[in-house]
């Protein structure tokens, strides 16, 4: 079986400084994959490679079997994968029900009809009302998105980027600055949704990471030292000297 | 011919100079506020038309330190009490608060001083032929031009290299992102910015106008070339800025002094042919034609190399 | 026009429509008030006023008074459009133009069509400066007079009077680059060539119409050329800044213009220092040695505070009641009847007329210098308070300054 | 659809059963624009509503860029003028060849003409947004407008090409010649186009080109490429702007360079961006606006430029949703019922603001007077009370107006804001806003 991701020799350089050097990453498809590292690891520059914002210096990225390394993010994103953001990245000014609306559109093939009425599409109006039920946003739909607490946001965030239907979801910690409770409540919503889907998660919360992923790679200076399930990690003696040995005691 | 290569190699490196007088405090702005500033071009023309009345009061050679601080001064008011309160709505709304005071000052100024060009001279010391080539006299008047225009960019780039300011404009020129982190001052850095590039386009306005046309309208012929100047530059880079200021200062020079055509080149169209987009192209003068060519130029570059010519950004 | 308190009522009346009593004759100056060319505009408005002002305290036209209604058109066709059709909405039957061949063929052929479908509002348009020949030729429309020499009038006027200039050799054309810089391009190639086959066109320049500040990039391709005189249909900054850019590189030619008189253009020809190297050529000037003219001028002057710059205006208007009390009446089709054909002594002294086949005014053209004044006696103004005025060169009679037309008249 | 029905407070969103609202407001567009004339008949009125018709079409493409897309152009009025020029040119072919095309079609060729421009040039112009888009359109806009004059044989010198609308096949007896007619053909066109653009906000395209202004980035992640939703929505600005352009020409029977130029660019962005980008009749506003104060200020005043800068930079600064937005704000407040809480303190306010308003009018004016020559014994007449330009008196007016009226607003204004919060705050919690 193909991988749903498989990085192979990337490298990325700005200017002359080396943020990733051959980075070699496989996740099996329906696998929940975490990425872990310090600050500055290179851990947003590998999102970022992946999903098609940036383009790697040398090296290719496959999803699904396909080569994608150097594709635009909408091609990839067409291919079937998905991202979130680590600073909340919603359409500030649309209401939360137009947010979702605009992330299934592409998804249910309307594309860039104007022949249509966007509100008279009845696979869109389910679509969208399942994932705002699913993401607890209903009672706040005809929101503008710039209005909403932030962890509402960032709950907005994930139902915009699970909204295409992608087979590969990756979210860019995706409980940064939540409270305990939103946390758990957010954990567990990333659980459902991405039930069935490859999942790749960057997090920094480490009981979100050993609670949720099925395996987990280590990412320090911009190459993986580690990768395997939370229990090799756990006992990785590279791994806990670079970086568990530091910040999680 | 060669007479002409000399002059216009003269003319072209001068009003490539005043642009980039222009142009180096649009793009230190821009790079650090992310404003365009659409009014950089009144400021000039604030320059001049200061220049000229305080030339009538208290003679050029104060008019030349005194106006250019006026405009300077000007210019920070318009940053602490304009974009400052209309930065919480973004760029579009600055760059629309810019656009509206472009044209409240034109108006101001044809409202003060009328619509017609002003009688502003070039001072008794500096009015006489520098040199002659080929017996043409070239004015004493645009070697100082030229000579202030020059040390103004050596001061400028001592400046950027040596002070504290210089270098957190540095720092923004390379990395846009860092100006956000510094601090309590960011305010009386972007005054202070903004103020200094205005006083450049006035000091620019107050030494071209005795030389160029003060008049109303000069605003508006400059700004859309600025603008060309800075995005055919790239946006955001100030030796992209440098390189197009002569370039475009060099290339609408020369333009005039040229007679070609496509008529004169192959000979003339069938004149049975009637008038025709044709033959309105056909006998087009290069000479004709050099106003639009700095647009021309515009187009060209955004669709070989849409980041201009030495510019890193996407936007 | 500027009573601020009646926006809100001019609005009013603009939806409500305004009509008034014909008591009045009312002439919409259609010119531009605001925006790049106003203080022109405005020169020209003060003329007509005074103008009007002579006319009123004289009994008015026919027992009418005349009233001279201002329109901004800030030198846009469509604008002028808009305030046409707000002369003809308030009742003004007839309107005047100068500034732009431009608004003048936009208002030409509103005129025609405005008298074909609204008979019996019938609306005359005179023309005090715009001077495309195509106006009276291509163009023509019998609602449309002209009182200013067109442009190939002048030219064949000029060239009257350079065909006896044996120092005449090498000439330099300069011009802006629309359809009047064109015409008197195109009429200044295909005269002298008729008159003086010996003199060299030793350069054709077309250049951007207002863009240019800089002019000393021609000069040089001027003086590379070899010319010993310029002919130029420039005006505003192009003229001032073309003369003021030859000075600088000390360039030693004749300028031949058209407008170099016009606003602040005797100031920059005083500061470059070009005596008497200036030649302008208008259908009229202050000093004349007319003593109507010039007492009309010393008054106008007074009142006014502006050299006489539109002598054509005093033509129009004093013509305009002549053909009015001539018709016996104010309606403009009965004074457009009257005025086709109509002699007229103008106010420089000599007779000029209104030719029936194009409606173009013919006259005297007058060729000046401009520089220091011999005798103040003789030559009393000087302009722009320079201490220098305008001299007399030549004086060119009606009969050596006629052109033909193609106009085919279409009479009502 | 259960969620959907879950008990939300409104907040922006028109309530449910909309669709009878909705046709309900185009009828009463219709009606409006059918009655209009029989009221205000003179020719005068009829001008100035075939030229706000115009305008509001025109205003209304601009904003499928600026307020729809975040695009901000300083050069729109290039498509609304070849739009002009394409249908003068086809008018005159028409009625040459006798082709049996009658004249409410030609606007059509118009929105054609602007159509086509847009999608040559578009794709390289919407390659980027933001400040980059809008210094390219400005150059895009100098090129065109300057390269009309040379290419003469296409567009006519700066005389332009004239043409006879008349002279096209009329249709059902009418021959287009009076101006009521026109107005018609207009008015047809205007509600049209403003229901097909309104159409289009509720279309697939027209919800991602708001999401392509709000978030570009974003865009590229949930699978469009926003460069392709600049450049459809582009196409529709110039197709929309050329029925505009296409219109004029109709009613001025002309079309020349200035349709090109940046002064009608600079016009179409002041008429939607006062009126209120934000709102689909924001632009409608503005175009009403704009034009009336253009027909109706250049009579009063001969700087009415500066009062349109001066509006406009005021509108940036203090009210950059427009005017539609200063309405919109308060619908919240209307429907909590609290509205009447600022009400006082709006009228408390308005008095000193108006002086201020007053002496800088009148300062303007004194100026303007001063230094167009006429200082001496011109007088300004405000509110019916003349001012002489040159007493003392006039000055020390104008001086304790601007100054005193501005230090006692900027108290009421503070007391204005204190209102709205206890306003705002009653809204909030009877669930009216946000």
């Amino acid at each position: 079986m193909t991988a749903a991701i498989e990085v192979k020799a990337v490298d990325k350089s700005f200017g002359n400084v080396g943020i990733i050097r051959d980075l070699n990453l496989s996740v099996a498809k329906g696998e929940r994959h975490a990425i872990i590292g310090p600050n500055g690891a290179g851990k947003s520059t590998t999102f970022n490679l992946i999903s098609g914002h940036i383009k790697p210096t040398s090296g290719e990225i496959r999803l699904n079997g396909d080569v994608i390394s150097g594709l635009r993010p909408f091609e990839i994103n067409r291919r079937g994968l998905s991202r979130s953001f680590q600073v909340t990245n919603v359409f500030a000014r649309m209401t939360v029900w137009e947010n979702v609306r605009c992330g299934v559109l592409w998804a249910t093939g309307h594309r860039y009809a104007f022949w249509k009425n966007v509100d008279n599409l009845p696979e869109v109006k389910q679509r969208t009302a399942r994932i705002l039920d699913d993401i607890h946003l209903s009672h706040r739909r005809d929101v503008p998105a710039g209005l909403l607490t932030y962890a509402e946001q960032r709950e907005l965030e994930i139902g915009i980027t699970i909204a295409g239907g992608a087979s590969v979801i990756m979210l860019d910690e995706p409980t940064a600055g939540m409270s305990h409770a939103e946390t758990d409540r957010a954990v567990a919503l990333i659980r459902r949704l991405t039930e069935g889907r490859t999942l790749v998660i960057v997090e920094h919360d480490m009981s979100v990471v050993f609670g949720l992923a099925d395996r987990i790679s280590v990412l320090v200076y911009g190459n993986i030292i580690a990768s395997g399930t939370p229990d090799e990690i756990r006992g990785n003696p590279k791994v806990k000297e670079a970086y568990l040995g530091e910040e999680i005691d | 011919m060669a007479e002409l290569i000399v002059i216009s190699t003269l003319n072209g490196v001068l009003f490539g100079m005043l642009l980039f007088l222009l142009s180096s405090g649009l793009t230190v702005i821009f790079s650090m506020m992310g404003v365009l500033n659409f009014a950089h071009a009144s400021f000039y023309m604030l320059g001049a038309f200061f220049g000229y009345q305080l030339t009538r009061w208290i003679g050029f050679w104060p008019a030349l330190v005194l106006a250019p601080l006026l405009v300077g001064a000007v210019g920070m008011a318009v940053e602490r009490y304009g974009l400052r309160n209309t930065h919480k709505h973004g760029h579009v709304a600055e760059l629309l608060l810019t656009f509206g005071l472009a044209y409240a000052i034109e108006e101001i100024v044809s409202m003060v001083w009328g619509k017609s060009p002003m009688d502003y001279r070039i001072p008794a010391a500096l009015d006489f032929p520098a040199f002659t080539v080929f017996s043409t006299n070239y004015p004493a008047y645009k070697i100082f031009m030229l000579v202030v225009s020059v040390t103004i960019f050596v001061a400028l780039l001592i400046a950027l290299k040596r002070t504290r300011v210089g270098l957190i404009v540095q720092a923004a020129l390379t990395h846009p992102s860092m100006v956000g982190h510094l601090g309590h001052n960011v305010g009386r850095v972007f005054m202070l910015v903004f103020g200094v590039g205005s006083a450049l386009a006035g000091l620019a306005g107050v030494i071209a106008g005795p030389s160029l046309v003060t008049q109303s309208d000069m605003a508006g012929l400059l700004g859309p070339i600025l603008f060309v100047v800075i995005v055919f530059g790239g946006l955001g880079s100030l030796p992209g800025a440098f390189i197009a200021s002569l370039l475009i200062g060099l290339i609408q020079t020369f333009a005039v002094a040229l007679n070609g055509s496509l008529a004169s080149l192959f000979g003339p169209l069938d004149p049975g042919l009637g008038p025709s987009p044709l033959t309105d192209i056909w006998n087009v003068t290069v000479a004709q034609i050099a106003p639009i060519l700095p647009y021309l130029l515009l187009v060209l570059v955004l669709i070989f190399r849409p980041m201009g010519l030495l510019g890193t950004r996407e936007s | 026009m500027r009573h601020l308190p009646i926006a809100v009522a001019a609005a009013v009346l603009m939806l409500g429509g305004a009509a008034s009593a014909q008591e009045t004759v009312k002439i919409g100056y259609i010119d531009p008030l605001s925006g790049g060319g106003a203080s022109v505009g405005e020169g020209g408005l003060k003329t007509f006023q005074y103008l009007a002002d002579e006319l009123n305290a004289k009994g008015g036209v026919l027992g009418h008074k005349v009233e001279i209604v201002p329109l901004d058109n800030k030198t846009n066709p469509q604008e002028s459009l808009v305030q046409a059709q707000k002369a003809v909405d308030a009742g003004i039957r007839y309107i005047t133009q100068g500034n732009g061949s431009s608004v003048g063929a936009a208002l030409e052929d509103f005129v025609t069509k405005n008298n074909s479908r609204n008979p019996g509002k019938e609306l005359l348009y005179f023309n005090y400066a715009a001077v495309d020949p195509s106006l009276t030729n291509e163009k023509c429309s019998y609602w449309h007079f002209r009182w200013d020499a067109s442009s190939d009038i002048k030219m064949e006027a000029l060239t009257n009077y350079m065909k006896d200039q044996p120092s005449i050799k090498k000439v330099y054309l300069i011009n802006q680059d629309y359809s009047f810089g064109q015409s008197v391009r195109s009429d200044a190639r295909k005269m002298l060539a008729a008159k003086r086959p010996d003199v060299q066109i030793v350069g054709d320049e077309l250049h951007p119409l207002l863009k240019i500040t800089d002019f000393s990039p021609y000069i040089a391709k001027i003086k590379a050329s070899g010319a010993d005189s310029v002919v130029t249909g420039n005006w505003g900054q192009d003229i001032a800044l073309l003369l003021k850019a030859a000075a600088d590189a000390g360039l030693k030619v004749n300028w031949y213009t058209y407008y170099a008189g016009g606003a602040g253009g005797p100031t920059a020809i005083k500061q470059t220092g070009l005596d008497h190297q200036v030649y302008q050529i208008t259908e009229g000037i202050p000093n004349s040695g007319n003593k109507a003219a010039m007492d009309f001028e010393k008054d106008f002057r007074a009142k006014v505070n502006l050299s006489l710059w539109y002598p054509r205006a005093v033509n129009e208007m004093r013509m305009f009641k002549a053909a009015a009390e001539k018709a016996n009446s104010i309606d403009p089709v009965k004074v457009a009847a009257a005025l086709e054909g109509m002699k007229f002594d103008v106010l420089d002294g000599g007779e000029g007329f209104m030719r029936a086949d194009d409606h173009q005014f013919f006259q005297p053209i007058y060729i000046s210098s401009f520089g220091t004044l011999a005798d103040k006696a003789k030559e009393p103004f000087d302009e722009e308070n320079t201490g220098w005025g305008w001299h007399l060169v030549s004086k060119i009679d009606t009969a050596n300054a006629m052109v033909p037309t193609t106009c085919k008249m279409k009479r009502p | 659809m259960s969620n959907a029905a879950s008990p939300a407070p409104a907040v922006t969103k028109e309530e449910p059963g909309g669709a009878l609202s909705f046709y309900g407001v185009w009828l009463i567009a219709a009606a409006a624009l059918v009655v209009l004339p029989l009221i205000f008949s003179s020719g005068g009125s009829l001008t100035s509503f075939s030229l706000i018709g115009i305008a509001i079409i025109f205003a209304l493409s601009y904003n499928i860029l600026l307020g729809q897309t975040g695009l901000l152009s300083f050069g729109h009025a290039v498509q609304y003028g070849l739009g002009g020029f394409l249908a003068v040119h086809m008018m005159n072919a028409v009625a040459s060849h006798n082709w049996p095309i009658p004249l409410p079609a030609i606007p059509l060729i118009g929105g054609i003409g602007g159509l086509a421009f847009a999608l040559l040039v578009g794709w390289v112009m919407t390659k980027r947004a933001g400040t980059v888009f809008a210094m390219i359109s400005l150059g895009i806009g100098e090129l065109v407008a300057s390269s009309s004059l040379i290419l003469r044989s296409v567009f006519g010198g700066e005389s332009g090409i004239t043409t006879d609308r008349t002279a096209l096949m009329p249709l059902f007896g009418w021959t287009f010649g009076p101006q009521l007619q026109v107005y018609y053909l207009i008015a047809f066109w205007v509600l049209i186009s403003a229901i097909a653009m309104y159409a289009l906000t509720r279309t697939p395209l027209g919800r991602i080109c708001n999401a392509v202004r709000d978030n570009p980035e974003r865009v590229e992640f949930i699978g469009y490429d926003p460069h392709v939703v600049r450049y459809l929505a582009y196409g529709f600005a110039g197709f929309f702007a050329g029925i505009a352009g296409g219109l004029t020409a109709i009613n001025f029977e002309i079309a020349n360079s200035a349709y090109l130029g940046a002064t009608q660019s600079g016009f179409v962005l002041f008429a939607a961006f006062i009126g209120g980008t934000a709102y689909f009749f924001g632009p409608i506003l503005g175009a009403i606006l704009v034009t009336y104060l253009q027909l109706g200020l250049t009579n009063v005043t001969s700087v009415s430029l500066l009062y349109f800068g001066i509006i406009f930079i005021g509108i940036v600064m203090f009210a950059p949703g427009g005017i539609a937005g200063l309405l919109m704000k308060h619908r919240p407040l209307i429907r909590a019922g609290s509205l009447g809480m600022v009400i006082p303190s709006y009228l408390v306010a308005a008095i000193p603001t108006l002086a201020f308003a007053l002496g800088a009018i009148l300062t303007i004016e004194t100026v303007a007077r001063y230094s167009g020559g006429e200082g001496e014994g011109s007088t300004i007449n405000l509110l019916g009370i003349p001012f002489v330009a040159t007493a003392p008196a006039t000055w020390a007016a104008a001086a304790f107006l601007l100054v005193g009226g501005y230090l006692v607003a900027r108290l009421t204004w503070l007391r204005v804001a204190e209102a709205w919060d206890r306003a705002a705050t009653v809204a909030r919690d009877r669930g009216y806003l946000a």
